[in-house]
């Protein structure tokens, strides 16, 4: 499992790759937190296209990132979800929430558009 | 009709779970089910082991027992803890968690009902609980149209 | 030093070799080895497995226990069977089989030697026989210019 | 696991695919063994570019071929192989006793030339 976070424009991507769930979470999220803590932002995307399984653990940390962006008005999105990863969104939910773009560039597409 | 079973037996460690997930998977796999039936039974036993670690033994590590046993093209599939148990029976059929962890969404159980055909819950406070749970495999093939 | 370990137990089926070699590489893997390191277990474990379902319960099928140890960076691996026991003491370090099966060759003990850094054989004849193996892992990722 | 055959010339190709085994030998022997016995062939190319795992069960499938094409006077090729196959091919001899190519078209490329 790892996360690589990068800054684009006055956003910042998180690309997951592995598979996230109660072992992967934690080292994921402290990595994410000391980024999003160093820094102001308008949104964040996390991208999931390499991402191979999540469970309710994986949905939770992605839950909990919406929480903490929302609070001082920032946005999520999530990328590139399919397979187990894409059933278990749908099933939790959460889909309905956290705004979703079938890719990667497709979503930094849509913030570039944005402004 | 020929049966076949595994049980696997480890320690309540974060680490466990994604072994756990895999080593059933693996032994499902010999009833030649879809990719989509493979991911469910992976997620339903990520969850349940996954509420082991963190609910059934939260201070300590504590014993897991999973058993699969196939029974035609059905499985059947028990996790067992003999950790606190469930106190409260309204956790079973609601969303919510009773950890005081903001990042858990109190789906798990309802997860692992989606993604199997049957659950059963037996539980008792201070001595455990037993999943029990059955998915019929190889039907999304043959009900063709479904993805 | 931590520990982790996992216990397995399944009949000597056929199909199952291929859930035990499966089952310990995904419990291994948390060691993170290499790919070869994982490759030999994966070999040993089928090895061993394969000498079960064909020697140790020739006529019909018996119980096979495996269990696999984390200690450091070094993995302990039993295979257990309380079949027939190795007769011949021979069989264990010279090439050969006793079966009269054309296709086999005699060297699954050889093999697992091969691939593991140690292996202890404890046999009595009709009790059963113990594998004990260990394989320190990551080595080669440290000697570097190995492939 | 599965087995493709078809015929080069004179020859039989057998395309092996998954993992070779004591469950899945059997299934595999079966299959090639109906075709040997349907024809006269000067050799037989394994190929195993699409093995993932080999034990000694598999090993002894590919000796048992070998032994049975050269009472014929027969000629047996293995290619592809990699990775986990070519290191329990390695420790286990079998690669001094049998003829080994690179790849499949190597091996074609080869028996061409023989004639
Ligand atoms: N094995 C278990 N042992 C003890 N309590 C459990 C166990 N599994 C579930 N629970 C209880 O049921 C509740 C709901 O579980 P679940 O739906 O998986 O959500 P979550 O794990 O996110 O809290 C948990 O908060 C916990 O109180
Ligand atoms: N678990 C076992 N129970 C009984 N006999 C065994 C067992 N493992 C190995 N043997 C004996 O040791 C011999 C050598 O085993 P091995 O080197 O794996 O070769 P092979 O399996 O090809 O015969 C076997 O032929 C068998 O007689």
């Amino acid at each position: 499992m790892g996360i690589e976070i990068w800054r684009q424009g006055s956003w910042l991507v998180g690309e997951l790759t592995g598979d996230l769930d109660i072992a992967s979470v934690p080292v994921v999220r402290v990595r994410l937190e000391r980024s999003l803590a160093k820094q102001e932002v308008d949104g964040l995307i996390l991208d999931l296209s390499g991402v191979n399984f999540l469970d309710s653990s994986g949905l939770g940390f992605i839950l909990g990132r919406y929480h903490q962006l929302a609070e001082d008005g920032g946005k999520t999105i999530i990328t590139g979800i399919q397979g187990q990863v894409k059933r278990v969104f749908e099933l939790s939910g959460l889909t309905e929430l956290i705004s979703r773009k079938e890719s990667l560039p497709e979503a930094l597409q849509a913030i570039r558009e944005e402004k | 009709m020929t049966t076949n079973y595994v049980r696997l037996e480890f320690p309540s460690k974060p680490e466990n779970v994604a072994f756990a997930r895999t080593a059933v998977s693996a032994f499902v796999s010999q009833l030649d089910p879809t990719v989509p039936e493979l991911a469910d039974i992976s997620t339903a036993i990520s969850e349940a082991t996954t509420n082991i670690v963190v609910h059934a033994y939260p201070e300590s590590e504590g014993l897991v027992r999973i058993s699969a046993t196939l029974i035609g093209q059905r499985v059947k599939i028990e996790v067992w803890d003999n950790g606190c148990g469930i106190f409260d029976p309204r956790s079973i059929r609601h969303f919510g968690t009773t950890t005081c962890n903001q990042d858990r969404m109190g789906i798990g159980l309802s997860l692992i009902e989606a993604c199997m055909d049957h659950l059963e819950i037996e539980t008792k406070e201070g001595e455990g609980t037993q999943l029990t749970m059955w998915k019929c495999l190889g039907q999304q093939r043959s009900d063709s149209g479904n993805d």
